[in-house]
């Protein structure tokens, strides 16, 4: 599909240091997190991006501030690469009334309009038909605005998405999908969930989607696939598929390492530990001088200090009161 | 004011809220169609064309959804399905969603999608078609229900639904698609959560939603012919519930009969009677009743489908059973449905 | 995909036979019903299969007496096909104590599960899962038994087709999944339901699934295709796939023509009335003697005869009784 | 007797059942992991292994209706759900075909589907992860229905589900499912439609389901501390629903509290008052009280949470007033949550 092919291009020196640092900050923000959660004080349960920071960062880098996102309930990565609020996700994490929805809506309902995060919800596949729903929107009021839905390789099974994908392509509308393929769905291999030698975007190609598969490992990779794909969508020519191959290195819910659990092996969490999209991007600029280990090491100190000042504001800020419980219903 | 059938009056109100607001669209299956869901968006066709009123394929779950994000950008989706029943499928999105967005996300507007759903009734249309779904969705926070009676709340709910930033479910009933009354001319909103006492009286309180609102009030005529004189209440909106109408009817009357479309357990009669024994303890003399349809699927056979639905005369009847006494007359009131001669 | 090879092998002509004498029979008792329908007396909304005949009688005969089908709301030729009762279909439309369903199912609720007919159902795809869950029974139980799911071209939009075909796909399960592609839903053209330039099938192809085009006017390419398919799910392959192109002549519930509604031509109409599976295979017949102008004649007698019985025994089968309704829900 | 906990009781009916019954199987997300739905599967996978407990994609929808599939070809599957939210996108299968299944083909047999889902509560799973859908189900003809609220009618409902012709909806609830009882060695079915008397009481009754009728037995324990003797009525099943105990009970005590985990409008609680209203009309002596979250979505933050979940303390409180007594105690009973260390 020509909306998708793979270009080589390099990029200027200052976006790759950008996306580097974006991928850091996300990392170090959820790693903070993820130690903090044994504290017991973010009581709602947690799926963390870390290893899977590229495809966020990638995708989002190619947008503009008034595209939106989607996301599900795998979000952090998401929230923040759109440039949603860091004290604002550690606050919400916190039950605190700093919170993006005000200890109302926890970890799994990430939204922050001003910024183009629409909304991340806790059922599989439901955003999908709602990011489909506003690129519509901009679609009908001919705006060159795009969509963009987040979603794991667990989300394509649902008829959810199938319906939305038909739906896009017949409207053609400026949706571009972006599929996390992380190979597993809870504790489920692809092998039990899909059928074995068709890769997920094939299903996209049934539709006339455009559609193609990127290392989301490499946030290069992504970011140009993503950068195609969304000027295809904001042409007018319809929707665009990404599926991204990348790797959870946490649990499915919670902070914890898993690979003694029976389901995966610690060999397989090890190789896409060493694939790690930040060690990659890192080493790719040091070694073309587009940073210096100074800096990197500056900038994880930076986010981490970042982070830790979130946490203190979200300690610091109030719990809502049980009297406003009705607030905001309708 | 003028006389228009329920069908035209929500065909009215769509076509002067669609001139109001450029936001609003109406999509759905054969929306665009000659039936044009028995005739309520034909005009609005004809008006606004293929941009504003849009024939979608079959995929109601994703509808929902694609209506909800389209609502987050700012439109006003008007979703139309032309049997509730079909709505099962829609549920994740509308329950797990559109009535949780405003609240989970402290977001500063809601997703002001109207879902209309036509509720079926008799004809054989049998088990999966003849529903009604109205106490499950009023059962979750976060959306109106409402299920307008006659055509000036057929009109004057979907004019509100077009206005406020709620999600709404509009049950209208198949049945009375063709009754005929006063409309205002202007889109005038009907506002959610106001009753409608539809009678005056003093022996009994009926309270019916959507046909059964219409029943009792045939029902009310034909005791007032016997001397008893009931108070018929239509809820019109199921959420929120005018509990005050309903609780002030009830001290004056003391007997409450609640009439529903849907079964009785953990139905609308049975929230319509939980109320009076909460708030109305005190001036309930006799048992409550409720009149509601037997406990089994819709049937498709005639003699079955009779004895399934709620009449006028199973009201009346009811009514009588709680003042105690006999009913006086045979099945001297014709059915709604009559003069329906199918397919649907 | 080798399991579903088009071949051109000649059925015997006691076979070709009896595909025409069935479809006559469906059609004339169709037709039957449709004039009588004015009468009011059949209060069921009712969508005939007339000019579709082909498909259920082709598939069918490929079928064994413990196969099992499912199929949608226009389910009266599948039911005649699979051997279901003429007059508990007759009496079920005249809400009759002798319908197969004792009047509470009508038209769109056929059920005969002694010759494997085992539900049809009115909410669009619902059986297309149903179906997969019979044959999945079959495959765990190791027995050589095929379920087939009836649906149209509507009903691939659903979610539910998606769901099932990817489970269906997963666990190989033997299913033979035959769209009816008549072109519309109620009243709205593939144009406007989803994307050009896709054949319905190709979507079954994205999950692995063999899967092809038939001219389903043509009841002897419907058969061979069907008998290839269900041979291959018997094998324990997995599940197939036919798209069978054919055309409803009436309106889409009743019993009217309709060209003049807007939604279609009456040239377009007259092109598939024209292009009838039962004048087709009779043509078919005749120019090769495997039948003669005067059986045809008969056989339609016959079959008239048979169904002007079935009504005259509807019309005498009693009412149910107001006070069984609760008969049967338990 | 031997001790187990609800989850216990239930791995133990489920195993049980399947020895029995080589048509059982267990299929739904994850079934097979290592976490075996809170242990629920974890046995019956390893007694029975992957042929009968079974992994699946995500697909609730067309999952309920391979299940009915598979059950109309003399299988009995049990699907999970490790949330109960998840089934609404089941609901047109499970409403729509498997509870209308006998009556609408007028089958010799209906489909006997056993449909597990788990109701979550509190530890920030906010508002999509802890919505209760007993009233949903039941409203409908044709299933069963039961929340079963000790470790012997987990087991013991399960059982009966898995012998009957009827589809069931089995909702358990995940704040029990630690807690511990005496359960049958045998998988001894406990039969639908009948209600447990938790405590005997003169005073008043309290009705409450699943979570709510350990939560009123805690309150009955506290009232009994200040004389107040409760009693506490379990139905058990929802569906059918046993009215008799419920209004034996009134007769004895003239009061009704009914505590539920879902919101009262059109829910559990109101069907429970409106029995009251209609069959215990002569017995009431103060309006009934429902217990029942606030009208608004689950939210996450812990102080909102306490706000919203009833207790033993809200239901205990409701007692005293429908007495016309005052509460004499401050918090004093700890949630059976507390333990719990997340994340779900
Ligand atoms: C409708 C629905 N079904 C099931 C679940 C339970 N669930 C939560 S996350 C998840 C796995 C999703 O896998 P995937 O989409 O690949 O995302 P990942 O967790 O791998 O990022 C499941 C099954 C759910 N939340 N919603
Ligand atoms: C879930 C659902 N949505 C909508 C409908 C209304 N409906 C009944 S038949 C039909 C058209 C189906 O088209 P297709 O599947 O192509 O079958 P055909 O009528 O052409 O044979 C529609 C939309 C329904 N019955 N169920
Ligand atoms: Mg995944
Ligand atoms: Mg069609």
């Amino acid at each position: 599909m020509t909306a998708l092919r793979a270009e080589r291009a390099e990029l200027p020196p200052e976006q790759v240091r950008d996306l580097l640092r974006q991928m850091i900050r996300i990392r170090c923000a959820e790693e903070t997190l993820a130690d903090l959660y044994a504290e017991q004080e973010m009581r709602t349960p947690t799926h963390f991006s870390i290893g899977q920071e590229a495809v966020a960062v990638g995708v989002c880098a190619a947008l503009r501030r008034d595209d939106v996102i989607y996301s599900g309930h795998r979000c952090h990565a998401h929230f923040l690469a759109k440039g949603g609020s860091l004290p604002g996700l550690v606050s919400e994490l916190y039950g605190r009334e700093g919170g993006v929805a005000r200890g109302r809506g926890g970890s799994v309902h990430l939204a922050q309009p001003d910024v183009g995060m629409i909304a991340s919800s806790a059922i599989l596949g439901q955003t999908i038909a709602v990011a489909v729903g506003s690129a519509w929107a901009f679609a009908m009021d001919r705006v060159p605005r795009v969509a963009v839905a987040f979603f794991g390789d667990g989300a394509v099974e649902e008829g959810v998405f199938h319906e939305s994908l038909n739906f896009a392509a017949v409207r053609k509308v400026p949706v571009l999908l972006v599929c996390e393929n992380n190979l597993y769905s809870t504790h489920s291999p692809l092998s039990v969930r899909q059928p074995a030698g068709i890769a997920i975007h094939e299903r996209a190609r049934a539709y006339g989607i455009p559609a193609r598969h990127v290392d989301g490992n490499d946030v290069l990779a992504v970011y140009r696939a993503a950068e195609q794909a969304v000027a295809y969508c904001r042409g007018g020519a319809g929707p665009c598929f990404l599926e991204c191959a990348t790797y959870r290195w946490r649990e499915h819910v919670g902070p914890l390492w898993d690979y003694d659990r029976g389901y995966r092996s610690k060999a397989e969490v090890d190789a896409w530990v060493a694939r790690c999209p930040i060690k990659r991007l890192a080493e790719h600029c040091l070694a073309r001088a587009i940073c210096t280990a100074d800096e990197l090491e500056s900038w994880r100190r930076e986010c981490q200090q970042e982070v830790a000042e979130a946490v203190a504001a979200a300690k610091r800020s109030p719990f809502p009161s049980g009297a406003d419980i009705l607030q905001g219903v309708y | 004011m003028q006389r228009l059938t329920y069908w035209q009056a929500i065909s009215q109100g769509l076509v002067q809220s669609m001139e109001r607001d450029p936001g609003i669209f109406v999509a759905g299956i054969g929306v665009d169609d000659f039936k044009g869901v028995f005739g309520t968006t034909r005009a609005a066709f004809e008006r606004f064309g293929a941009a504003r009123v849009i024939d979608i394929p079959n995929c109601e779950n994703a509808f929902a959804g694609i209506a909800i994000g389209a609502a987050a950008m700012g439109k006003r989706p008007v979703v139309v399905h032309p049997r509730n029943d079909f709505m099962f499928l829609a549920l994740d999105q509308i329950i797990n969603l559109a009535a949780k967005w405003k609240y989970m996300y402290q977001a500063a507007r809601g997703v002001p999608v109207v879902f209309r759903g036509i509720v079926g009734r008799g004809w054989g249309q049998g088990a999966t078609h003849s529903q009604s779904l109205h106490a499950l969705f009023a059962h979750f926070p976060g959306l109106y229900v409402a299920a307008p009676a006659c055509p000036a709340d057929a009109k004057g709910l979907l004019c509100a639904a077009l206005r406020g930033d709620v999600p709404v479910v509009l049950l209208e009933h198949r049945a009375l698609y063709d009754l005929e009354g006063d409309v205002p001319e202007e889109p005038t909103p009907v506002p959610f959560g106001q009753a409608r006492v539809i009678r005056e009286g003093t022996d009994v309180t009926v309270v019916g939603a959507s046909l059964m609102a219409y029943e009792a009030t045939r029902a009310a005529d034909l005791l007032a012919e016997h001397g008893v004189r009931a108070e018929v209440i239509d809820p019109r909106s199921l959420r929120p519930l005018d509990e005050g109408t309903i609780l002030r009817s009830l001290k004056k009357t003391g007997r409450l009969v609640v009439a529903d479309t849907s079964w009785a357990r953990y139905g609308f009669a049975g929230e319509i009677a939980a109320i009076a024994a909460e708030g109305g303890h005190a001036w309930l003399r006799a048992p409550v009743r409720r009149v509601t349809p037997p406990d089994c699927p819709a049937p498709v056979s005639r003699p079955l489908e009779e004895a399934f639905h709620p009449t006028s005369m199973t009201i009346a009847r009811a009514c009588l059973e709680v003042l105690g006494a006999e009913a006086p007359w045979g099945d001297a009131v014709t059915d709604v449905q009559a003069r329906f001669s199918g397919p649907y």
